[in-house]
């Protein structure tokens, strides 16, 4: 079984091989170093005049993305901890996200920003935050997040080379080790994928009753997610039916809805601060979707900086026995 | 495109600059555009001087203050008389306004600075294509406060990018004058990142033209980029009307008026031809611009594409 | 009656007469000019040495209030643009919010830092902008936004004197002209005020039948929800309840959810994009707060860049008709 | 708190850091720590030979490579390790672990060049305070590559803040060579901005002691920024055990380790009795670390205080 970092290298030597047009670049992105978190290992050495060491300058190479992206490349930028995208908010927010639409959709800005966000790794407040929430919703940027389940390095390969508009690519730090689950190994569950170019999983336990919540969640938590589904449904009887989001921004309120209509409890999950995290997007279009007696949760970090001591993160950061509690919490309901 | 070096044609494009900003100034009273502007009358030879030795496939990148640089490179008028007025027919179909001009390889955008890294990717683009296309950047003294600015200069010297910075040394951002905003040295904030650079504190067009030929000529043979400081003035308000500057001290500065000084060089009966034929010129672009019908909200396209 | 701008202007006086610690510094903000916006008239000619030009550095000058409010001094900072907010993302976020909560609570980060945001001026898609929502939920970093209601000058001089912790302080462009509301002479209007430094006010057409809709929302969207609940009384009989945040984050949902027991309905309107703006986490909570038979509807921006154009923006950017109609909606479900 | 200038002393310091360090990377296998460090083993003289300089209540802002800055400067070794650890008795009570170290007048932080404006700000408050303090900041080569440094270098040295920027060229940011990541000179760079600045390619704590001096005098004095330029190398990996550079490169490096340097010049008896003492030191700095508590989920506290 692969792993999802292989699948992402994998990826990437793809893209490059398969369009000229392709560059990546990033801080100490070059062989035998290979990235901080080994993603691009073996991208220089084959593609040496392709993939280009950067300086530390996250907002100036986001930028240059742009500027390469708008004279036809197609750049992949790796920024080495999700922490550092609050310095490229401007790039991305004022720059990347409204040239197309600006110039009258003369131009396209065909970038793809990798990187990895999450904690429980002890990095402490700067190196260990999920910061996607404070760049979803910025109109002409797409955000999207791998999961482990079936490709995450197609994913990746889409949105470089099949997509036009900029992508903040968000792979959580935890998942690189993890194996990629395609969705015809998940024996234990029933998988399917929607339609669309970043799908949504619908995951239930294979032979289960009808599920009377559905869990809304991408990335890691996803991972947590299914622990817990199955952990409630042993231990509990309390059936879930997870809804695993791939692209973040724009919200695609349709799978869920779809599955809230014959559950009416909703759980969002999600590494990141609760408050205006992913999960309030999810929870205010299903109250929109007017579905009648909804009943609905969040899972997230508690609104704090991530400490770095092991036992005040694991405080900080949503835990599988709070998916637990908060699914139990909202059954009784 | 084609640019020409003729004097007179450097005195055409530097009078359709003023005519178009003075006219836009003048109607600004009248309700005619909406939001706000920022004119180039006095730096008129900057932008003349400098992109006068463009080449076709070259890409400009410029910033709040664009229209002379817009015109210059030879964007068409009416176009950018009716972005103003936010009229379908204006150059980015009045999405984009006074300061977000986009039209071929031209891009322009108001925040300060946060252009550099994108001309840097352009000149990398370039230069990875082959293209033998440079990028030619302006920026303002005020933007030298911007830290985009200096990743940007390390990039570009440090890969040797076809990038040309232009710095219009205006001695003045907005309100502020740039002995409040700058210490140190400009020129030497160049050379620091291993760019060469030039300054000349001057008006003239020819000057302007002559000092940037040999910057185009190193871009473009590859030696990476280069840097022109040009020390200049502008005369009218930083937008419409807010002006704190010294009445003095822009009477001493319009006694090198671009325009009188490179037109003292020049047959009178020809300037005088050019002056009506550019008048008309204006005439003519602002008339159809105010004919033509405004935006249409039903063309709003979403801001992302569908995918392939 | 004073206008907004005089009233902040006035606080900006007071509190430098007040505080010696007290510095204001932006861009352009000396006399004779005193701003973009003109906020700081007159301050550089009283306390010269107080308030600083400083280069066009937002980022640059943000740190340096956070370094300034670490070493004992109170800074506010404005910057000219409220777009331009994106530079300082990364002051904001990573240093300013963190450092008393990373330190142990052993340092304090007394800092405001104000900005003008808001569109209907035709300055275009990077002047234009609302872009608060994406620094809601930043852990550490107190969101408030100014409105006509009551005392806009004192609830600066509040976030400069009195608060600690460091301020985001939202000001929308359009308010600056406005006459600022004694609730007293809100003649038309039953007035109350919530406890709280930072407080919230409910409105409610004085005299009128109970309210079936609660309207959520802040900053300039207060004046248009009056207009509109106005004319949604007199032309329609149909009668609301406004609730009138002005601190944004963190989001204390207590006064739209008593308001919401009442009338089982929620309309939040805000300026800014529709997508994980503030009114998602009103309707998340709204959802959280197990009301029964919750009925809600957000009023936003289309989540679209702001075009300049006069007809374009006005299409972008929420309306009072869409106000008008969506209560209406809202009334009927 | 005093800071010596005793040859011994100086010696002292730079070894409590070296062996400070060691041991944290000789533990980490065994799981005691969680999370990531950055040793600063083989720089120690610049810490050590600058911050001799300092005076109680000077401000120093330091970097993701702060252990040995913060020993220097006079931090507890007991409280660094518990902080690792996690444990309740850490600097900061196990919430900022290695890169976030707060206490009296030390700062450090892990966001590459941000720390830089904070260090700005905290310049203009002592200078506004006339408080007599000044502040130090230490950056690293790779740091250069951010744009917020120039925005601060720029309004230091336009305000004349009493700000000393020490900037550790160790040659390597993470696994990346200078040569790869910087364009032009590093010392043209402050230059450019107004800062006299000095370098020095030397791991000798007394030159570098000496070399400080002058610029803390100035700086003091009240005539604004000045920048020191250390040419470094450090012996371990970037942080644990990602090292990728030519080994013989550091064997080269290390025969100017700057301990034994500085050592032959001392009485081998005093060096000898110094190493049993900082040998003791640390062994009971990280013995009573590891006895200590861990840090209490209960303690933490949220991120906004009440208001007054
Ligand atoms: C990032 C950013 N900060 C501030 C502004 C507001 N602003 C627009 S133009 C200007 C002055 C610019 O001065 P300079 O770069 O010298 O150009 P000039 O206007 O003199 O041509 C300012 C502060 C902006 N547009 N972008
Ligand atoms: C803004 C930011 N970008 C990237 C990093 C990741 N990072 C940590 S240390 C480092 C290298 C720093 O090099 P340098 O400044 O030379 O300091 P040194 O490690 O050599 O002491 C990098 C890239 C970071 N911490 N912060
Ligand atoms: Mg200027
Ligand atoms: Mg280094």
């Amino acid at each position: 079984m692969t792993t999802v970092l292989k699948a992402l290298n994998a990826a990437l030597h793809f893209c490059l091989a398969e369009d000229p047009g392709v560059y990546f670049l990033g801080e100490d992105v070059l062989d035998p170093y290979g990235g901080a978190f080994k993603v691009s290992q073996g991208l220089s050495t084959a593609y040496a005049d392709r993939v280009i060491a950067t300086p530390i300058s996250e907002g100036g190479i986001v930028g240059l993305g742009v500027g390469m992206a708008l004279r036809g490349l197609r750049p992949v930028v790796e920024i080495m901890f999700g922490d550092f995208i609050t310095l490229a908010m401007d790039q991305l927010i004022n720059h990347a996200a409204k040239m197309r639409w600006m110039s009258n959709d003369r131009v396209r800005v065909p970038l793809v920003v990798r990187t990895p966000m999450g904690g429980r790794r002890g990095y402490g407040p700067t190196h260990s935050q999920t910061l996607e929430k404070h760049l979803l919703g910025a109109p002409g940027l797409r955000v999207i997040a791998a999961c482990t389940l079936d490709d995450p390095g197609g994913l990746l390969q889409k949105a470089v080379l099949r997509d036009d508009d900029p992508v903040l690519f968000i792979e959580h730090k935890l998942m690189y080790t993890r194996g990629v689950l395609a969705l015809s190994d998940l024996e234990e569950w029933q998988a399917e994928r929607t339609d669309g170019v970043y799908p949504a999983y619908r995951l239930r336990i294979a032979g289960a009753p009808a599920p009377t919540i559905t869990v809304a969640t991408y990335g890691y938590m996803a991972e947590m997610a299914r622990e817990a589904a199955l952990r409630l449904a042993y231990q509990h009887e309390v059936f879930t039916e997870l809804v695993v989001y791939t692209q973040l921004s724009p919200f695609e309120p349709e799978p869920v809805l779809e599955s809230l209509r014959r559950t009416g409890r909703l759980l969002a999950l999600e590494e990141g601060g609760r408050t205006l995290g992913w999960g309030a997007e999810v929870l205010a279009q299903a109250v929109e979707g007017d579905l009648g007696g909804l009943r609905a949760a969040r899972v997230a970090a508690r609104d704090m900086p991530i400490p770095a001591a092991a036992m005040l993160e694991a405080q900080v950061l949503p835990q599988a026995d709070d998916i637990l509690q908060a699914a139990l919490d909202l059954a009784r309901k | 495109m084609t640019y020409s070096s003729d004097p007179l044609e450097l005195y055409r494009q530097m009078l359709r600059i003023r005519r178009f900003e003075e006219t836009v100034l003048d109607n600004f009273p009248r309700g005619l555009f909406f939001g706000t502007t920022h004119t180039y009358i006095g730096q008129e030879a900057d932008a003349v001087g400098v992109l006068s030795h463009l080449q076709e496939g070259d890409v400009v990148v410029s910033n709040h203050r664009c229209h002379g640089h817009f015109l210059a490179y030879g964007g068409s008028m009416h176009a950018l008389a009716a972005e103003l007025m936010g009229r379908a027919t204006g150059v980015c179909g009045g999405r984009g306004g006074s300061q977000h001009i986009q039209w071929r390889d031209f891009y322009a955008s108001g925040i300060l600075g946060g252009t550099l890294p994108l001309a840097t990717g352009m000149a990398l683009a370039e230069k990875a294509r082959r293209s033998g296309r440079l990028v030619v950047a302006f920026l303002g003294d005020g933007a030298l406060g911007q830290g985009a600015v200096y990743e940007s200069l390390n990039m570009a010297a440090l890969w040797h990018l076809p990038l040309l910075l232009v710095l219009e040394n205006n001695r003045y951002a907005q309100s502020t004058p740039i002995t409040l905003n700058l210490a140190g040295d400009i020129l030497a904030r160049f050379q620091a990142f291993g760019i060469p650079a030039e300054e000349r504190d001057t008006t003239d067009v020819l000057e302007i033209r002559e000092m940037a030929q040999q910057a185009f000529q190193a871009v473009r043979a590859g030696e990476g980029p280069r840097a022109l400081v040009i020390h200049t003035y502008r005369f009218a308000p930083h937008s419409k009307g807010d002006d704190t500057r010294d009445p003095q001290e822009i009477a001493r500065y319009r006694e090198r008026d671009p325009l009188p000084l490179h037109a003292s060089r020049l047959d009178p009966e020809a300037v005088q031809k050019v002056q009506a034929e550019v008048e008309h010129e204006v005439a003519a672009a602002f008339q159809r611009a105010e004919g033509d019908s405004a935006a249409n909200p039903a063309s709003l396209t979403p801001p992302l594409g569908a995918m392939s």
